[in-house]
């Protein structure tokens, strides 16, 4: 299993989903302007859209480029429980894009001038948003892997889907920055992590096997 | 149920297979009966369906009409439980931007087994030494060909379904499928390939010709 | 042929620059480190602390050097890795990609140094201003040219390839420093300016200076160890290196 | 000529940035809260850094997918002038992804609530931009073809590199908003993409050359 | 500058040609001599350099000793000028979401001559009638590579650098690959092939071994 997780990207890979999290932050002073009083409030929306985005880059290639080198084949005929499989690219993709994007939450939140109270909120709303927002792109990008080559097919399937998970997730930092309680909402978005944990890997693995051949 | 092995105790029985796409007819209907350490010949002009015949053999598509069983009735032979199939497709199945050891290493992990022979032995066996730990996409065709068939030779099941396995090799790595080929038999293992009839197949191989795509 | 040409020719030749490159090694590390040491005991020590910035204005000795090491080493790379693709010269790209994690370094210290100060005297670590800013997009062209330059597997094309993206990025830097100043002055005045050059006080601009010395002298130090090692691991199979470490085994072997 | 273009992307693609665009402007009201009085102001910069990760999408792909299945050997001895075909692919590309963000930007300036009068700078200033981007992107595509697979690389290439053009855009709408006039950020990014158009198709034919075989 | 076309009208000429990469020789030197209609056949063992020899000779990589160099005399051979190649890869070149038909039409559009043969006609000779209109995605291995020959039967390049031409065909399609090169011979111009000694070529063919990988 640890192969399985390695063998998906390399660990120097990992710094530079962090990277792009910090350039595309900071797109959006220079685009907004620098001005702090008009920052700050949205700064907490925009990380979730950054957070989003930075997970849809790439998502297309998840299973496609395994269906173009042969590779899943391979892992359709190994026997192995593909649902397992599922599970093991979704926790190895998440390591990879979804913690670094939380780790730097407090930078990001410093650049942004994200007011300190809700940098908390803002980890525990990514951490568990990133993960389910994970697991929807994984389905998708099965979905999508005998589809003709497109890049934004996949995008277009993950973001309405990803919807209510950003309607929480801001809405928790939201709801901190003017001072009422984000519970509602983390929770909400604990149980969608809850769903998704054992139901995305089945989704993924019937998707890929309805693809197959 | 018996514990002694004997040819007959792996079976693999196609009867009257067919596969359509959108109603045509890709292939079929098609019988044969295959038995422990059988050589199965494919042959069949391109577009015939010997690349969907595997594909549904290894389960990835499923039949239109008839059907086929891998039967076994033996207990000793190599784990993983039955009908556990390798294939070797037209495409290798390998990752261009790892080396081969970490492809033998991932396919190893991915098939759960902990075979007797080593990554690098399997490498070296290929004519590979020297070449485990450049990226595949330095490698050439033969090389990349060579990669695959060292991740098949590691992979014990019963049942392998090899894509016209001696494309892109020379003289040598033919001589490599073969013995391959014929240590899976000696293993009491089924081998099915394709082939278009240019390379000398040994005596009693089983010949199947799939007629011309529609 | 070109003079210039001729010149990296001949210098430039592996085994040549490693000898050299050797051999000023441990002067140039040791005039860094003399440097280093006058200027940080004149900076941190004797020069006095600035009236309005109390003691925190000691930053000053790294966070300028190192902003000007920054600036500077890009160029460097730039620079070389215009030779490496005109002339095709190796040595350049060897040099050109063995200097740019220094400046990504120096760029980070930069920006470290610099909002550790903007603390204490700004209030804030970070702000848009167009310096900082123009910085920080720094660090990233250096982040950028040095990921380029690690996913190509063949080491020659992967130097050419992330120098010519330096040199694009060359042609990017003033422009992104004069849009940067420009688009943040359309929205606030012009940011705390502290104290320009010319109002140091002298007490305080020679340490400065002995430090930018000691920065350059660490950065070819730094920048010739490098080199020497990127060509032994490129040349490992030729038979310069073999002969450059063969007579050091050997007589290490008695001893 | 015309094979050339329609060779490289089929039609029905063009409608899919424009999608993605509508829908990634579509998810900062829902990120930041639909207070018009709020999202007014940033909606000139929002949808400037839209228009550039729509353009970053699949940005990586240009010249890799040629390369992986061996159209990109054809390209270099087909004898053609490698500039020219380069050019080709990036107007291609323009035509594809940067043409319907413009014509969207009507649509996108309403749901972000940009007053009507900054329209037709936000329209002018990304169909200059975006042109300029495209240029800068397919620049670093072709350095990065002979990479390893990366989802960030190409992103991480391009984006310190749009800076200005993001700035300067963002700038001509802003100016607008408050009334000052924008020609001179716009005369930039024209001086941008006279620029782009005789350099970037040589860099690019420069890189894949460098990178062939 | 004569104006009829003799069988001398054109050349290829290698010089002890080598290809290094980092400092490691991957083949040469290698020297021979061909003219217009001759056929030259590079054998090697997998690994050899027979494909980095084709990309050498394509101009996609540049000699690190040696030399070759592609003269004419003749004017009246078909367009475009001199040494424009044509290359069939290990990789078909051929887009996967596009039809037979496009993927040929974007190649004449590439190459920008206006060949007598149409594109359908092209892929009826190479059995592929009926499917001009199908992504290639969906035809099989064999039939793929087809398409690249019909693609290349169009291209009247002198020279035609092709890389294990007989690979993944079946005997019909090594047929018409056989009388496709000999028509470009023909037409005085010169073909390079690269194999592994599995099919035989006709009389008068060179024959270029290279020694196996290092
Ligand atoms: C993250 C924050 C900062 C960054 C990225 C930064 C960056 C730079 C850069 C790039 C330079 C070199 C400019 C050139 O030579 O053209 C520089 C110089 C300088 N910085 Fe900073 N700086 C930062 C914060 C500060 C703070 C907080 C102060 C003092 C309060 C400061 C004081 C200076 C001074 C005195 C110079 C040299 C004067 C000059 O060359 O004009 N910096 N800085
Ligand atoms: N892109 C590359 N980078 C580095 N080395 C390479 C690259 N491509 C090929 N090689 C090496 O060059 C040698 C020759 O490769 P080449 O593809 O020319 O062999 P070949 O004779 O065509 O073999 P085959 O019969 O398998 O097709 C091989 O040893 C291979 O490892
Ligand atoms: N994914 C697919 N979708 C639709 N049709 C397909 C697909 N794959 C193959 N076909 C069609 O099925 C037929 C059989 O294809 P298959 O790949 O099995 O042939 P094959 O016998 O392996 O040929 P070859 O010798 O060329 O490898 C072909 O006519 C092909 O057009
Ligand atoms: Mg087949
Ligand atoms: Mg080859």
């Amino acid at each position: 299993m640890r192969d399985l997780l390695l063998g998906v990207r390399r660990p120097d890979d990992a710094l530079q989903p962090l990277l792009f999290a910090l350039i595309v932050t900071a797109l959006f002073p220079l685009a907004i302007g620098a001005d702090a009083a008009r920052l700050a409030p949205i700064a907490g929306g925009v990380s979730w859209v950054v957070a989003l985005l930075a997970i849809l880059l790439g998502m297309d290639n998840v299973y496609r480029s395994d269906a173009e080198d042969g590779s899943l084949d391979q892992l359709l005929v190994s026997g192995q429980p593909l649902a397992v499989l599922c599970a093991a690219r979704m926790l190895a993709h998440w390591l990879v894009v979804g913690l670094p994007l939380v780790l730097a939450t407090p930078l990001l939140a410093t650049l942004l001038g994200l007011p300190s109270t809700v940098v908390g909120v803002a980890l525990v709303s990514l951490a568990l948003g990133t993960g389910v927002l994970v697991a929807i792109g994984h389905v998708c990008a099965a979905l999508a892997v005998a589809a003709k080559r497109s890049v934004i097919l996949v995008p277009l399937m993950v973001l309405p889907l990803s919807v209510p998970v950003l309607i929480f997730g801001a809405g928790a930092v939201q709801a901190t920055m003017v001072g009422l309680p984000a519970t509602a909402p983390l929770l909400l978005l604990g149980a969608g992590l809850a769903l998704a944990v054992p139901l995305a890997p089945v989704a993924c693995a019937a998707a890929l096997r309805l693809n197959a051949g | 149920m018996s514990v002694a092995s004997s040819p007959a105790d792996f079976s693999l029985t196609v009867r009257e297979l067919c596969f359509a796409r959108a109603g045509e007819r890709i292939f079929g209907p098609v019988s044969f009966a295959l038995r422990s350490g059988d050589l199965c010949a494919i042959a069949g002009s391109n577009g015939a369906g010997k690349t969907t015949l595997l594909q549904v053999l290894a389960g990835l598509l499923a039949p239109s009409e008839g059907s086929f069983d891998v039967r076994t009735h033996a207990q000793d032979l190599p784990t993983p439980a039955y009908p556990r199939t390798a294939l070797l497709g037209h495409l290798n199945g390998l990752k261009l931007d790892l080396s081969a050891r970490a492809n033998l290493g991932f396919r190893e992990s991915l098939l759960g087994i902990d075979p007797a022979l080593g990554v690098d032995q399997a490498l070296a066996r290929m004519g590979l030494a020297g070449y485990e730990a450049l990226p595949l996409r330095e490698l050439s065709a033969g090389q990349r060909r060579r990669v695959a068939l060292a991740a098949l030779m590691r992979d014990h099941a019963p049942l392998w379904l090899l894509d016209e396995p001696y494309a892109n090799l020379d003289a040598e790595g033919r001589n490599l499928v073969a013995s391959v080929i014929e240590e899976q038999r000696q293993r009491q293992g089924i081998v099915v390939i394709t082939t278009h009839g240019v390379e000398s197949l040994p005596d009693g191989t089983v010949h199947v010709r799939l007629g011309s795509g529609s | 042929m070109n003079p210039l040409v001729k010149w990296f020719h001949r210098f430039g030749s592996p085994p040549t620059f490693y000898r050299w490159a050797g051999q000023a090694l441990p002067w140039l590390r040791g005039a860094a480190l003399l440097a280093g040491a006058v200027g940080l005991y004149f900076g941190l020590i004797v020069a006095p602390a600035d009236y309005l910035q109390g003691e925190s204005v000691r930053i000053l000795y790294i966070h300028v050097p190192s902003a000007w090491m920054s600036l500077f080493i890009y160029l460097f790379v730039a620079a070389n890795a215009f030779i490496a693709l005109v002339w095709r010269i190796r040595i350049s790209e060897v040099l050109s990609m063995a200097a740019a994690p220094v400046g990504a370094m120096f760029t980070a210290v930069t920006l470290a140094t610099g909002s550790l100060w903007g603390r204490p005297t700004w209030g804030t670590y970070w702000q848009w201003d167009a310096r900082l800013t123009s910085e920080l997009v720094l660090l990233f062209l250096y982040l950028g040219v040095i990921a380029l330059f690690h996913a190509i597997e063949d080491r020659r094309r992967a130097a050419r390839a992330a120098g010519l993206l330096a040199l694009v990025g060359v042609v990017n830097l003033p422009v992104i420093h004069y849009s940067v100043r420009w688009w943040s002055t359309l929205h606030q005045g012009e940011s705390v300016k502290l104290f320009g050059e010319s109002s140091m006080h002298a007490s305080m601009l020679w340490p400065l200076l002995v430090m930018a010395l000691a920065t350059k002298l660490w950065f070819f130090a730094s920048l010739a160890s490098r080199a020497r090692l990127a060509l032994l691991e490129a040349d490992s199979d030729k038979a310069w290196v073999r002969d450059t470490l063969q007579p050091r085994v050997t007589e290490a072997a008695p001893a």
